[in-house]
């Protein structure tokens, strides 16, 4: 199986589909199905396969290539499996809506667009896919219409910023090198001087920034996510957002390369440290944001940017160690972020589209699949131990407590505990608690919505207890960017300093949830009640209009409403009607009458005039 | 005090635990109430006994009804004595839930407590001073002891009299009956 | 030369005229025959002219009329840059003209298509003229068909648009005018590649006058930032057809003329930086214009402005690269904002009005006019796989290449401008397809003869983005040409 | 030592927090004046809460409770009790997410019950850990930092060297600021926010009866015992005594000695901790949580910066 | 006086241009403009004629020997003029019918009052 045969798939089959639609919606899903599946297949029978093809030398002689490699595999398995869990969810989330064909179309579109940005092997290429990844990914956040239209708009504005300041970072490089495959550029790097290097990291830090929602830049990303369909949110969220680490990565450790980003600077001042601690400022900000939305979708966004910075932390803070625990927690960011979206997703489709967290509760006895992908989601997210997103936390935590760095990792572990808190109320107001008595009898989750949500929620317990199984690819990452490799055995991490072995744990709890739970059972046997024989001082608890989830933290309401705002958010709002302001006035100067006109006519001929006089052309 | 008895402890821990450990339900249904602070406080510390109060039923397994029973805090004791894990026992507190006392013939106020929920013992007086409430215990101690102090058994097998009581009081009640199987 | 005698590029310009004054004639005959005029003048043009561009790529041609040696004679230079205008221009009136054929129905019919041969005929009698003069008389060909063409309709704004773009459009002229006087009076001949030869050798600064009033009076044309108050009325009042050709062909056109003014005849290159800057100025304001509007077409004629002073701060970088960006960027943006004028017409057809918010549900009705549309948007920002990237693409790389601090400052400024234009194209794709109620209005697609040059223009858009190779073959040679002054001196003059 | 452990320390852990519990109250009672339960109260409670019949709102209000049980007995293996332990893996952080687990537990049954109280209750509760966990996790890092390791029977070996933390005075401002935050940690008055039985009956346990209060009660028990426990772990030097039992190390009574001394210890700090807990009335949570984002986090992060500057 | 006699035409010849365009900026009535422009073109082709004029000189045709060609008027700026004047008029005819219609729309000729098309 050659690159070729997967590029031409992951972008064919988008058009196909597309088409296919135009005969039958229900041939249209099974081709979607199949091409995603068969993408699965054909990447993971790449595996430890490293190759370099070139594609065509069209782009004004430029070679366009692809190429393999431990971390373009990575995250191209990362990739195409999500995608074909998302559409098999969608072929049931996504059956009563409208243009499903273009939903389809557009969703492998963006797959094949950011499987091509990992596979890509020069920097043209790679921006030409990054580029077709952001107005696809546009044209689908729009897809809800109403509230989506400035959600997109913002999304497009920030994107078109990073991919302008990325190009002109490409373009430099080529002028600069006189090349643009990646595997040249790192051997010219050598040769650069350290400001340059410095420059490159800078720009492409703003792109990859922006994709990643590192804090002043995240601004797009919490309308985006909650605004477009559920399916495409746990992609653009679980994937998409994360081409960010994957630039990251490209930049630091392979084109600058990790002995030099990682001393660029000095002290407190370098940029890496910079980077760090905005990482650590992108978790705790948007986590104690998280905390006081009252939206499903919105509350995990702020999540989705909160967990970004741990994996910005991690990859900033250059160990061997702490880069394994960023990457690894992007993978496990992806599994459980989309987990959570698809079981919100099922709530909305059962609930008709309802993801207001003060009108929901108690849904666990009636959708007790998405409330097993909820609660596992939000362990994995908190970092419960036995789920995955304790093993990368636990990397990125012992990371900087032993590189000396005890107020970023009290920023990462104070991010975990609002996390917490956040979650928890996500958990409580859509599962737990009281089932309203409108939503007795809610639709059905459908069973391609169900089987993703099991996956994923296997999959986090899965690589929980045997997390072994991904660090060793990331393992093979980490070795290629020239650190260290990690002891890692398939129960999890040693290291002179400790060691980390989840089967360990994993069988204790288990032996002693067995244990008490056998004295549970031996106990008296207790009588089943309903959710409405509740003790509530004597009074018997009224059916309708009675919703205890209102204001879940209501004390800390009060006291940090005032401090915690988006103040970029607004910054850039303020920005964004300034513009509007200049270009609404500035066009003023077409004023209507003629005889301004013929002035500005006369007054560019003394202009000119004046200019020669100045600089004297002859 | 036998709660030094080993041998009993084995023979029936959770009658013995049940004994010395009455969680009382902390429901203040009329003016007895007023005699529970100095009883548990520091005059005559009732957890020496092992009793204390617990702020819900779930938790209890005694149940003092304090005081005179109005019509309305009524309803709030059935359901708290429903909601009450057996086994768990009744001790009416004052001269009121036993006839009506000074409210004999109030519109609002009922008479006769056990028609409604079972009574295990009841503490004359009005009001009866906290030692009458160690002496009422004491008492229960050997009702519990000869498994006389059955009105939770009895609430169950005449589950329907007491709901066509309450039924009657009431026209409606707002929850399901406890019981399905019960006969009179 | 002998067996490519079919191959002449007078042909280019004789044939269009010819078949403009045949229209009358014609039109007696029938009235539908009229409307495919155009067509068949334009695909021969097309044909004529992508045959005569391999030959010209490596050798220029020189055709002198009337026998006459070329300083004393009017000559034409079909080099490599005035046959990609020209073949540029041909294409899009060929495609131009079949949308017109279902598209123009009202009014004055005949005179229509004899105006719009007349105006491209100017058009392409500009890019491949020699002759200073001759240029002017083909820029006015082409100024006094575009001024009836912007009115063609009839309406107030039509009327009004006309007659300032008339007013201004005629101070341009009499300014060109009076330039071409000047030098004629300071060297005593019209040739190009006779006055450029003179100036060269000639030290006295006096000749700036006549060269600040020529820039003054093509930059009217080419619609250069404090001269382009015409563009944004004459654009979006004129039929869609029009505007797509103005727009497509005539500021481009305008441009090519004062480049080949400032490049040949001049060779200026001191004078530069201060193109850039209004180049960049040109892309400000336009794009912060169009960014407030709230009639279509006055955004893609605002976009029109932002995209010109790209051109011209490609062009003023004064590169190999940064010509031939400015070039690509000249034909992308001509494929662009055709596409975009072709569709918005049937787009605006189908409302009744010009109002963005009209356009709400478009894309459900007319699906692939709308796809069209946002494939053209897309381009025009500058996002791959379209040509929009690949120009854009060439002209940053041009801009960078220097290591200039201030070009590496224009260049953001410029990639602000491109980001404001994303914002306000990408704002229409939302009204097209995700704005409004989810209505279940019946298709009305725009006729056949609409699409098939929308679709063309989409193939080569592209074609073009994927493969900008294709094109580059040719940019390279335009790009020498301009800038190499005394190759042209020599090839013309022997 | 350590598959002994396996069977000894929940066991050791169960009876020593019932018994802390039941001294406790019996202090309590002391210092009202009062003559107070036996200390096997507690005890008497559990048997009592085992016998009866408890209600249950579902498969996941029971299955809470027990992961919250027993994910507090899994605490106790990584809690070193002298020489006594049995699991290293992961070591404070690991430590740190499992005293999550507990609670969580809790939080997830009592949610399930759908009982209004325990909604707010538990609101409270994560908004107090939210308010303690900021000094605590300052106070831990501060620890790791000093000692350069996230493993906890590592900072006990390190203090088994070099006599208390205390006496490291650069560990001073960090122990008085866990001291601080003690109450908050085991839940007690004035930080009683959380079960609050007069306000909001009880919190989160308020439709826990039968085995399931009991369950909670051994929690309960655990949960005193692991806080405990913790500060002794890092501020004073664990199962030693300024090297006391350094002549017979390694020997069944050195072990035995140090759990006792591990024990009497936590009993000192528990009595000074009752003191502060039988006179105080209860915060409300905006006052705890200003309280304990200002004092102790103001000393614990002092702490923190010069433990920082010292490496 | 040499001086002013040599370029007595050019200043004439920028004079109307000068009160050509200045016409056209300052009139508001649009059929005001046009005879702007129309002088304004006028000036330019007198321009364009004295640049070629030879004061004394003759016509530019070799009828008798002995007429030097430097004395010759040249012709080639009368036969710019002559296009010029038709590429004018061609302008001007387009522009007064223009005036029509604009008065049938708008009722005026105020160019002023013509002012939709802005912004």
């Amino acid at each position: 199986m050659s690159l070729e045969l997967l590029i031409m798939f992951a972008f064919g089959g988008a058009f196909l589909t597309y088409l296919a639609g135009k005969i039958s919606s229900k041939l249209r899903d099974i081709f979607a199905l199949l091409c995603s599946v068969a993408l699965v297949v054909i990447v993971s029978s790449l595996y430890k396969v490293e190759t370099t093809i070139t594609l065509y030398n069209g782009f004004f002689g430029m070679p366009l290539s692809m190429r393999l490699n431990p971390m373009a595999w990575f995250f191209a398995i990362a990739i195409v499996s999500s995608s074909a869990l998302v559409v098999l969810y969608s072929m049931s989330y996504m059956k009563h809506r409208e243009r499903t064909d273009y939903y389809y179309f557009m969703l492998l579109l963006i797959n094949a667009a950011m499987l091509a940005i990992v596979l890509s092997g020069d920097l043209v290429s790679f921006f030409i896919s990054w580029e077709i990844m952001s107005w696809s990914t546009f044209l689908l956040i729009s897809y809800n219409r109403n509230a989506a239209l400035p959600a997109g708009i913002k999304y497009i504005v920030m994107s078109l910023i990073g991919s302008m300041c990325m190009l002109v970072g490409i373009i430099s490089i080529y002028t600069a090198f006189d090349t643009i495959t990646i595997s040249e550029i790192v051997q010219h790097m050598a040769t650069a001087t350290a400001g340059y290097k410095l420059f490159l990291l800078i720009i492409f830090s703003i792109t990859f920034g922006i994709k990643n929602a590192v804090v002043p830049l995240h601004t797009w990303l919490p309308d985006a996510y909650a605004e477009s369909p559920s399916p495409f949110s746990a992609v653009l969220s679980g994937m998409l957002t994360r081409m960010g680490i994957f630039g990251f990565l490209l930049i630091m450790f392979v084109m600058v390369g990790a002995e030099n980003s990682l001393h660029m600077g000095r002290g407190f001042f370098s940029y890496h440290n910079i980077l760090a601690w905005l990482g650590a400022i992108t978790i705790v900000i948007p986590t104690f944001i998280a905390m006081l939305q009252n939206d499903a979708k919105k509350l995990l966004a702020w999540h989705g940017i909160g967990q970004g910075g741990y994996m910005i932390v991690g990859i900033a803070f250059g160990t061997s160690l702490g880069l394994a625990g960023g990457i690894f927690h992007t993978l496990n960011h992806a599994i459980y972020i989309i987990l959570l979206f698809l079981s919100v997703g099922a709530i909305e489709y059962s609930t008709n589209g309802l993801r207001d967290l003060n009108s929901l509760g108690g849904l666990f006895k009636k959708m007790p699949i998405a409330f097993l992908g909820g609660l596992l989601g939000i362990c994995g997210l908190i970092g419960i131990p036995l789920t995955n997103g304790f093993v990368s936390k636990w990397l990125i935590y012992k990371t900087l407590i032993l590189g000396k760095a005890p107020f970023l990792a009290f920023a990462t572990l104070l991010g975990t505990w609002g996390t917490i808190l956040s979650v928890y109320k996500f958990l409580h107001n859509l599962y737990l608690g009281q089932l309203p008595q409108e939503h007795q009898n809610i639709k059905k989750t459908p069973l391609a919505m169900q089987i993703p949500i099991v996956i994923l929620s296997l999959t986090i317990l899965v690589f929980g207890i045997l997390p072994g199984l991904p660090l060793k690819s990331i393992n093979a990452m980490i070795v290629s960017f020239g650190f260290t490799p990690l002891t890692v055995s398939i129960w999890g991490i040693s290291s002179e300093t400790g060691t980390l072995n989840m089967i360990n744990i994993f069988s204790i709890l288990l032996v002693v949830v067995a244990i008490f739970w056998l004295i549970f059972q031996a106990a008296r046997k207790s009588t089943a009640v309903d959710q409405y024989d509740n003790y509530a001082a004597g009074a018997a608890i009224p059916k309708d209009k009675y919703n205890y989830t209102v204001e879940f933290y209501a004390p800390f309401y009060r006291m940090a409403t005032p401090y915690l705002r988006d103040i970029f958010d607004m910054l850039y709002q303020k920005i964004a009607r300034f513009t509007e302001f200049a270009c609404d006035n500035i066009r003023k100067i077409y004023t209507g009458y003629v005889s301004d006109y013929i002035i500005y006519i006369i007054l560019f001929l003394a202009l000119l005039i004046s200019a020669q006089l100045k600089w004297s052309v002859f | 005090m036998d709660r030094n008895q080993i041998s009993k402890w084995f023979k029936n821990p959770g009658k013995m635990a049940n004994k010395y450990s009455f969680h009382v339900v902390y429901f203040c249904t009329g003016c007895g109430i007023i005699e529970i602070p100095p009883s548990i406080t520091t005059r005559w510390d009732a957890e020496r006994f092992g009793i204390i109060p617990v702020a819900t039923p779930r938790q209890a397994n005694l149940f003092l009804i304090t005081g005179y029973v109005s019509t309305k805090t009524l309803k709030a004791i059935i359901r708290t004595y429903e909601q009450m894990p057996e086994p768990k026992y009744t001790v009416a507190f004052g001269s009121c839930p036993i006839n009506g006392g000074m409210y004999y013939d109030s519109y609002n106020t009922i008479t006769s407590l056990d028609k409604y929920i079972p009574v295990d013992g009841y503490i004359a007086g009005c009001m009866p001073r906290p030692e009458a409430i160690f002496i009422g215990v004491t008492h229960l101690w050997k009702l519990i002891d000869m498994d006389k102090a059955d009105g939770y058994k009895r609430y169950r097998r005449d589950y329907k009299f007491y709901r066509a009581n309450q039924e009657q009081l009431f026209k409606e009640l707002g929850w399901p009956p406890l019981f399905k199987d019960a006969s009179l | 030369m002998n067996e490519m005698s079919i191959l002449d590029p007078v042909l280019l310009i004789a044939i269009p005229l010819g078949l403009a004054f045949l229209i009358p004639l014609l039109g007696l005959v029938s009235k539908k025959i009229v409307r495919w005029i155009p067509v068949v003048g334009f695909l021969f043009n097309g044909i004529v002219a992508l045959l005569i561009l391999p030959h010209v790529l490596k050798q220029p041609i020189i055709v002198k009329i009337g026998g006459f040696v070329p300083p004393f004679g009017i000559n034409l230079y079909a080099g490599s840059v005035g046959m990609l205008l020209a073949s540029l221009i041909a294409i899009t009136g060929f495609l131009v003209s079949i949308y017109a054929v279902k598209y123009i129905t009202k009014g004055a019919e005949q005179k229509y298509h004899i105006l719009f041969l007349l105006l491209l005929t100017g058009a392409t009698g500009v890019v491949l003229t020699g002759d200073i003069f001759n240029l002017f008389v083909f820029f006015e060909i082409l100024c006094i068909s575009s001024y009836a063409l912007v009115a063609y309709l009839g309406t107030r704004s039509g009327l009004e648009a006309s007659i300032k773009y008339l007013i201004q459009g005629s101070i341009g002229s009499s300014f060109l005018l009076i330039g071409i006087g000047l030098l004629y009076g300071q060297f005593g001949t019209l040739n190009m590649a006779d006055l450029a030869r003179q100036i060269v050798d000639y030290t006295e600064p006096s000749v700036f006058v006549s060269m600040v009033f020529m820039i003054t009076g093509l930059g009217i044309e080419a619609a250069i930032f404090p001269l382009n108050a015409w563009l944004p009325d004459a654009h979006s009042s004129a039929p869609s057809s029009v505007s797509a050709v103005l727009s497509g062909i005539a500021i481009e056109v305008g441009l090519y003329a004062v480049i080949r003014v400032l490049f040949t005849i001049f060779a200026v290159s001191n004078f530069f930086i201060f193109f850039m800057v209004l180049g960049v100025l040109t892309v400000l304001i336009g794009e912060m214009s169009a960014f407030a509007q709230k009639n279509i077409k006055r955004m893609l004629a605002y976009s029109s402005i932002g995209q010109i002073g790209l051109i011209v701060f490609a062009f003023s970088i004064s590169t190999q690269l940064g010509v031939a960006g400015g070039l690509f960027q000249m034909v992308s943006h001509t494929l662009g904002k055709a596409l975009l004028f072709l569709c918005a017409g049937y787009m605006i057809f189908r409302t009744g009005s010009m109002e963005i918010s009209s356009l709400e549900g478009i894309g459900k009705k007319m699906p692939i006019t709308a796809l069209c549309f946002t494939i053209g948007t897309f381009s025009i920002v500058g996002l791959p796989p379209f040509t929009g990237f690949a120009s854009k693409f060439m002209i940053i790389r041009a801009a960078l290449a220097n290591g200039e601090l201030l070009l590496q400052i224009l260049i953001g400024l410029v990639l602000v401008g491109t980001i404001i234009e994303g914002a306000y194209f990408f704002k229409i794709i939302q009204t097209i397809y995700f704005k409004g109620a989810h209505k279940t209005d019946n298709r009305e697609e725009a006729p056949v003869t609409a699409l098939i040059p929308m679709l063309i223009l989409v193939s080569f858009i592209i074609v073009i983005g994927m493969f900008p190779n294709i094109i580059d073959k040719v940019l390279q040679p335009a790009a020498s040409e301009l800038l190499d002054q005394v190759k042209y001196i020599g090839s013309v003059l022997g | 030592m350590k598959i002994l452990s396996l069977f000894i320390s929940p066991l050791l852990a169960l009876i020593i927090g019932l018994l802390f519990l039941g001294i406790s109250r019996k202090i309590t009672a002391k210092i009202h004046w009062r003559c107070g339960p036996p200390v096997y109260q507690p005890l008497i409670d559990v048997i009592r809460s085992f016998s009866q019949k408890s209600i249950s709102h579902g498969a996941f209000f029971d299955f809470g409770i027990i992961l919250s049980l027993s994910s507090s007995v899994v605490l106790i293996y990584f809690l070193p009790v002298g020489d006594l332990y049995a699991m290293t893996s992961g070591g404070l952080i690991a430590f740190l997410y499992l005293m999550l687990l507990g609670p969580f537990g809790i939080a997830l049954s009592s949610a399930a019950s759908g009982n209004p109280n325990s909604s707010i209750g538990v609101s409270r509760k994560f908004l107090l850990a939210l308010a303690y966990e900021v000094p605590l996790l300052l106070v831990l890092l501060t620890v790791m930092t000093h000692y350069n390791t996230i493993s906890l029977v590592e900072i006990v070996n390190i203090q088994a060297g070099t006599g208390m933390a205390f006496s490291s005075w650069a560990l001073v401002l960090p122990g008085i600021a866990y001291f601080l935050i003690l109450p908050a940690v085991l839940g007690v008055r004035p930080f009683e926010i959380v079960s609050a039985p007069q306000e909001i009956s009880s919190g989160p346990v308020a439709e826990f009866g039968g085995k399931h209060l009991a369950f909670y009660t051994l929690q309960h028990a655990l949960q005193l015992f692991v806080g405990l426990a913790l500060f002794v772990n890092i501020f004073l030097g664990g199962g030693t005594l300024f090297g006391l039992l350094n002549p017979i190390a390694g020997t069944v009574w050195a072990t035995i000695l140090g759990i006792i001394i591990f024990l009497v210890k936590m009993f000192i700090v528990l009595v000074i901790e009752l003191f502060i807990n039988a006179v105080y009335p209860r915060f409300r949570i905006e006052q705890a949580m200003r309280y304990l984002w200002k004092w102790p986090t103001l000393i614990a992060f002092v702490g923190l910066v010069i433990v920082a500057i010292l490496n | 006086m040499n001086i002013l006699y040599d370029y007595i035409y050019y200043a004439g010849a920028f004079g109307l241009i000068f009160i050509g365009i200045f016409t056209m900026m300052v009139k508001r009535n649009y059929i005001k403009v046009i005879i702007g422009l129309s002088i304004l073109e006028t000036g330019v082709n007198l321009f364009l004629i004295s640049v070629g004029y030879i004061s004394n000189g003759t016509a530019p045709i070799f009828s008798n020997p002995g007429i030097e060609a430097k004395n010759m008027v040249d012709p080639v700026p009368q036969a710019l003029v002559l296009t010029a004047i038709v590429i004018g008029l061609a302008v001007l005819s387009l522009a007064l019918s223009m005036a029509i219609r604009l008065y049938k729309h708008f009722g005026t000729l105020d160019l002023q009052q013509i002012k939709e098309q802005r912004w």
